[in-house]
């Protein structure tokens, strides 16, 4: 499996952590990335509000770079990097002025680029969906049985329009951690808001968001909380001290790539996984795994009394 | 250079269950599409032989719409089966004749579709547009009178 | 109806694919309760749709809603009417750029980011935060300090800017894109 | 020939768009035309008078009407025709409402086209010929499809005027969804009380053949004579034997949830009645979870059965039943709330359906009318009443479901009934009240103290935050009406769910040859003037199959279906088809084309004599034979090649007539 790279700016600084592990954990997992050469910023959620056409431009050119016939996807491990690439081929192929407009830009630059030839999808998406989580199973050899690890998603897994997984309730991630034999609770913020640029213009919200989320699951007695967003795990992870001076709260929750996780199961050596970024210590997580006390399932006893509860709609199997 | 088409002339056979009762939903929803196609009404779209629309264009027709139920809609239970599989063939014909395929639009629009019919007819109208007069393509063509024309 | 196309809700209508859904808002709320920086907008994306249908542009471009929002996309998934509600704020930020009418300095950020990207290429978070900083909010700065101190010796905050090789190119790009986006 | 146009302005409906009076004025010159008149409402009866009068002091031996679609006033003009002394197959219309002045905004495009369209229309009803619809009788016995309220109304009303019915029911009792429910509003009386009655009324009616758990499979013939094939499903219960006791029910070992009548709240038997009061009284074995059927083994049911009633080896049977009429009554789906996540049904155990709930309430539910969690033992405090679920949303119904703002105020009622102090909150966009005494009941909520909260809830989630919410329910929204997000923690959320076409409505239509409106509930004839006739003559619909409405216009309309038919028995007589297809015997060469195109087998091959014959019983008058005859021997009647080309010849002419620019060089 070979496909195009593109890293984001966070591979260069706060999120270097992602794109090494996501390096490795390809490598393992037998993907092979060809990392767009000379790649530039995808534009964020910055670009696109202050003026429609260069975005477009800016991100076209990322797509133009790649070499559609011998990579016809695009892996960004970055969800707002995935959505912005995903946006712009397909609004480019929705709409015909906007394709020559874009493509007159690009010819400025000597490129050019067809919609349609090259496809974004997030490094989530590959992992479960073209490995699948059987084969990063059979690849494990540390079981996480030991953890419980709160799946959170963000925004951009299943929105703006639902793709790979659920726009309220995705469920990728939650395979794929419970694939690896970590408790996986039902996370209902999983798709909430992380709080995105809010930390840089309205501190007092972000913080509101974060609490909020740590909280839950904190409630949940998560050993860390798995994301797939360098975003999410920047303000979970950067701010969480600062929600703790703000409200009085004492979280020390470790915010961890799934790509990290990855490589724990697969028997990386920690040391290797770039823990050490982290804000908030993952080091109790990790003794924990050591320790490897296997979290016993609570057993579901059946209440005589217990009124019969609808069953979700994913189990329904008259419902297609 | 192919002379532009004005205000394409359009003869819809529209079957009397769905597809008219269709273009009466457009009406009473007062959608709004082009004046250009004038309907008649069939029982069924199975009704409609391909002669019928050969003669609708040797009068000058710029287009045909030959509109029925649903497949599995239909209000004869199966007619406009026949129909779907009547007009692949016509198309052929209409290749043969060197009569542009897209002036035989063949489509199922239901009772409650009026919206669908206002959209297909706007979209025909305009496509109609780009190809010259059929009049002008058909050198041979001699009008006839309608008591000529029924005589055959 | 129509709209004269001078107005925000003009504007919207021709220039944003599916704009035009703008329209047919019911004033449910279900944008306003799902937002996630909702708390602190002055008014909530349903109330800012109603004002625009009524004509109030002024007051419409200089609120803080858009600059406010966080591109989640929760408003846009959820809303009954299919109202593209997120890219409907991107227009609005835009709206608000073009008519200088906007008051508050979130709009800084964006464009302190959008400098750096044609500047460099490439964002360039350290260089982003102190020189959002230093220039709109000089004290906001102090706060942020142990933060980018914590984010600092653990290596994810880089001094120096990475700039992509063929920045010639991408100034080529943008800015012929610029000139055919002005003469929309 | 002697033709009389008439050109009608609908008030200003075709007036506005279209010059009625030069149209009228150039009509008068068209070939064959003897007088032009245009008229405001040629529908009134002065207009119809006008033709009446012109046929016979004029002699006018065709008729062409320019006004609305056929569809509206065929009928109308026909038979004015036909009392001046007028075969009424010789009146044609013209289209030029629908087809020009509604749907065109330049007055003179529409005009041009009204022109055209009466120009076909003269073309055509020259070739014109009178025809004779034959009469058949009628048979007086009834198909009435679905055994809820609708459905009970109707048989009854048909069975007590002197007349058969067929009441055919899907589920093993009858009673719909309106037997589940526990209050009605706005007066609150009990649902079961004023309904029972009616469904044993219907169970032992002598001229009602009740068959539930059955299904309608075919429906063949026309209008006064149709003849439908029933499967009626194999209950394992000997009829005639058993007495509804109740006791296999009882010991049946096998407990499982009852997802139609329990609304998936309570649990039932493999061999079950749905409600104790079910008609009819015997129960069903449900194969699917029954031991037995599914191991082999167990017969528990058989063994402590009295009167040997159960019979394992019972196999569905095929009625034929020969009616007049059909209504379909088939009801609707509530809405599954799962499809919409964030409200968290089938997530959280304390969010609750609608029907969930009105099975709570009612007395001979799974908690016997008490208001609990989902444990089945604690009380809630407070409970957040979600308004369209479903309803009001492109994403699933756009529709507005009609009855959930009233049922969601009952809801409020029953929880301040029940359980005194408790905070009722209602999440509602508006609060819909269009019935008699509903505003007034919306006013009695108000005084109860139930709090609303204008605004579609965004979200429920058990994302609490500290201790006082511990164990709550998060229900998130916007309260517009003071433009603050609102979080408000509750105990239970309850989501009043929509109404929706039943899922396999488009099945249904099919059988019944009807159809189904965009969102799938039936299409009515007319959506004012018709709304129980479809499109199909002898086949009605009543109640919610064709849109969401409660129980009053429900039984109106189950009524108002009932009066039709029982109109078109009183008559015992309905006209058949005359514009039905004929072969040419003389020119038929005998080919056989014909017959394998019609769709009712209506076209038989005379060996003898080498030619197709069509039978005039069977043939419906689609004229598929004749676009399949390679001789040109059938004609359809009222729909010949003649007048179809004339009509298209007509328009054509009339388009170059008008085209102001020479067209070839």
């Amino acid at each position: 499996m070979k496909y195009a790279y593109y890293p984001g700016c966070t591979a260069e600084a706060s999120g270097a952590a992602y794109d090494a592990t996501s390096r490795m954990v390809a490598k393992e997992l037998g993907i092979e990335l060809q990392e767009i050469p000379d790649w530039n910023c995808c534009g964020a959620t910055e670009y696109f509000s202050i003026d429609h056409l260069p975005a477009y431009a800016l991100v076209a050119r990322n797509l133009a770079l790649v070499d559609a016939d011998e990579t016809p996807q695009v892996i960004a491990p970055c969800s707002a990097c995935y959505i912005n690439l995903k946006k712009v081929d397909e609004n480019m192929l929705k709409h015909k002025d906007l394709r020559a407009d874009v493509n007159e830009a690009l010819a400025e630059g000597g490129l050019s680029y067809t919609p349609g030839t090259v496809r974004a999808r997030h490094f989530l998406d590959i992992v479960c969906n073209e490995v699948g989580c059987e084969a990063v199973r059979e690849k494990s050899v540390h079981s996480m049985d030991s953890l419980i690890l709160i799946p959170y998603y963000g925004c951009y897994i299943g929105r703006p329009e639902q793709n790979f997984d659920d726009t309220e309730n995705p469920q990728s991630l939650d395979r794929l951690l419970s694939g690896l034999g970590a408790h996986v609770p039902d996370y209902s913020l999983k798709s909430s808001c992380c709080g995105g640029h809010m930390p840089q213009i309205g501190m007092e919200i972000a913080l509101g968001i974060l609490r909020r989320l740590l909280d839950l699951a904190a409630k949940l007695n998560g050993d860390a909380i798995v994301v797939p967003c360098p975003m999410c795990q920047l303000n979970l992870d950067a701010y969480q001290s600062y929600v703790n001076s703000r409200f009085g709260t004492d979280f020390h929750i470790p915010i961890v790539y799934f790509t990290q996780i990855l490589g724990l199961a697969m028997g990386m050596d920690p040391s290797t996984l770039h823990f050490g970024e982290n804000v908030v210590s993952v080091e109790p997580m990790l003794e924990k795994l050591k320790a490897a006390q296997p979290i016993e399932k609570p057993k579901k006893k059946r209440d005589k009394k217990a009124l019969p509860m609808p069953l979700p709609l994913s189990q329904d199997k008259e419902q297609l | 250079m192919t002379e532009i088409n004005k205000e394409p002339k359009i003869i819809g056979f529209l079957c009397n269950w769905c597809s008219y009762a269709g273009a009466d939903g457009a009406g009473m929803a007062r959608r709004k599409y082009p004046p250009n196609i004038k309907i008649i009404r069939v029982p069924c779209s199975g009704r409609v032989s391909p002669e019928l629309v050969m003669r609708t264009f040797m009068q000058g027709a710029d287009g045909v719409m030959v509109l029925g139920c649903h497949i599995g809609d239909c209000h004869y239970s199966d007619g406009n089966h026949r129909t779907a599989k009547r007009f692949p063939v016509f198309h052929r014909f209409m290749d043969y004749m060197g009569i542009d395929r897209g002036r035989l639009r063949i489509q199922w629009v239901s009772a409650s579709e009026g919206l669908l019919f206002a959209e297909v007819v706007t979209e025909f109208t305009e496509s109609l547009r780009n190809l010259p007069p059929m009049r002008g393509q058909l050198k041979s063509l001699q009008r006839h009178t309608i008591a000529e024309e029924i005589q055959g | 109806m129509s709209y004269d196309p001078n107005t925000v809700m003009g504007q919207i209508l021709d220039d944003l694919p599916g704009g035009e859904k703008l329209k047919t808002c019911l004033q449910c709320g279900m944008c306003g309760g799902s937002c996630p920086s909702g708390p602190d907008m002055d008014y909530r994306p349903r109330k800012l749709f109603a004002m625009i249908a009524a004509g109030l542009d002024d007051k419409v471009l200089r609120s803080n809603t858009f600059w406010y929002c966080v591109s989640c996309y929760l408003c846009t998934v959820r809303c009954p009417q299919e109202i593209p509600i997120t890219d409907i704020m991107y227009h609005l930020k835009h709206q608000a750029i073009e008519s200088g009418l906007y008051t508050t300095d979130a709009v800084g950020f964006s464009e302190t980011f959008v400098g750096q990207i044609e500047n460099y290429g490439r964002a360039f978070e350290l260089g982003l935060a102190t020189q959002y900083y230093l220039t709109h909010h000089p004290l906001g700065g102090l706060k942020m300090g142990p933060m980018a101190l914590a984010m600092m010796s653990r290596g994810r905050l880089t001094l120096r800017p990475h700039k992509i090789k063929n920045m010639s190119q991408l100034k080529a790009i943008l800015a012929k894109a610029k000139e055919l986006g002005a003469k929309k | 020939m002697k033709i009389g146009v008439y050109t009608c302005h609908c008030g200003s409906n075709i007036a506005a768009k279209v010059d009625c009076e030069h149209v009228a004025e150039w009509a008068s010159d068209l070939e064959g035309v003897e007088i032009s008149r245009d008229y405001s409402f040629m529908c009134s009866s002065l207009g119809q008078e006008l033709i009446q009068e012109d046929i016979q002091k004029l002699g006018l031996d065709r008729v062409v009407v320019a006004s609305c679609s056929p569809h509206m006033h065929e009928p109308t003009f026909r038979g004015a025709c036909q009392r001046a002394g007028m075969n009424p197959y010789l009146c044609e219309m013209s289209n030029i409402r629908e087809h020009a002045s509604w749907v065109h905004e330049d007055r003179g495009e529409a005009t041009d086209k009204a022109k055209a369209l009466i120009a076909a229309s003269v073309s055509r009803v020259r070739y014109h010929e009178p025809l004779f619809p034959k009469q058949a009788p009628v048979n007086d016995a009834t198909l009435v499809v679905g055994g809820g309220v609708a459905g009970i109304q109707a048989a009854l009303e048909i069975a007590n005027a002197g007349y058969r019915v067929y009441l055919v029911e899907r589920e093993p009792s009858v009673g719909g969804h309106m037997a589940q429910l526990d209050k009605t509003f706005p007066t609150l009386d009990c649902s079961a009380c004023i309904l029972t009655p009616k469904m044993f009324e219907a169970g032992n009616h002598e001229n009602i053949t009740l068959l539930t758990y059955s299904e309608v499979e075919k429906v063949s013939g026309y209008i006064g004579n149709f003849t439908a094939k029933i499967r009626v499903r194999a209950r394992s219960i000997d009829e005639v034997l058993c007495t509804g006791c109740g006791l296999c029910e009882e010991k049946c070992p096998v407990r499982i949830v009852d997802d139609v009548f329990e609304a998936g709240l309570g649990r039932r038997k493999a061999v079950y009645r749905p409600f104790p009061q079910a008609v009819p009284k015997y129960p069903v074995i449900d194969r699917e979870h029954c031991t037995y059927f599914l191991k082999g083994k167990c017969r528990l049911c058989e063994k402590v059965c009295p009167t040997q009633a159960i019979d394992y080896e019972q196999q569905d049977r095929v009625l034929e039943v020969e009616v007049g009429n059909i209504i379909v009554a088939t009801g609707y789906d509530a809405f599954d709330a799962r499809r919409i996540p964030q409200y968290g049904y089938g997530r959280y155990p304390n969010v609750f359906s609608a029907l969930e709930f009105e099975r709570m309430t009612n007395a001979a539910g799974p908690t016997t009318g008490k208001v609990l969690l989902r444990d089945g033992v604690s009380v809630p405090k407070s409970v957040a009443i979600i308004h369209c679920v479903g309803s009001r949303d492109v994403r699933y119904r756009e529709h507005c479901s009609r009855v959930c703002c009233m049922y969601s105020l009952k809801f409020a009622h029953l929880v301040l009934e029940k359980l005194p102090g408790a905070d009722v909150y209602n999440f509602y966009i508006d609060i819909r009240t269009p019935g008699k005494d509903y505003e007034e009941f919306y006013h009695r909520l108000l005084e109860e103290g139930t709090k609303f909260i204008r605004g579609r809830a965004a979200s429920v989630s058990d994302a609490t935050l500290g201790e006082e919410e511990e164990g709550k329910l998060i229900v998130t929204g916007e309260d517009t009406l003071i433009g603050e997000q609102r979080r408000v923690p509750v105990d239970m959320v309850v989501l009043s769910t929509g109404l929706e076409p039943r899922h396999d409505s488009h099945n249904v239509a099919r059988t019944f040859s009807i159809s189904c409106s965009r969102e799938g509930f039936f299409k009515e004839k007319h959506p004012k003037l018709d709304p129980i006739a479809t499109m199909t003559d002898g086949v009605f619909i009543a109640g919610c199959a064709q849109g969401p409405r409660d129980i009053p216009d429900t039984v109106a309309q189950g009524s108002a279906a009932a009066a039709r038919v029982l109109s078109i028995i009183g008559k015992g007589q309905v006209e058949i088809e005359a514009a039905i297809a004929e072969v040419n015997a003389l020119t038929c060469v005998g080919c056989q084309m014909c017959i394998g195109s019609c769709p009712y087998n209506a076209i038989d091959f005379l060996e003898d004599r080498m030619v197709a014959e069509v039978n005039e019983a069977l043939c419906k008058g689609c004229g598929t034979c004749v676009a399949a005859c390679l001789s040109k021997s059938i004609t359809l009647h009222h729909f010949t090649d003649e007048q179809l080309v004339a009509q298209m010849m007509g328009a054509m002419d009339t388009l170059f007539a008008l085209e102001p620019v020479p067209m070839e060089a």
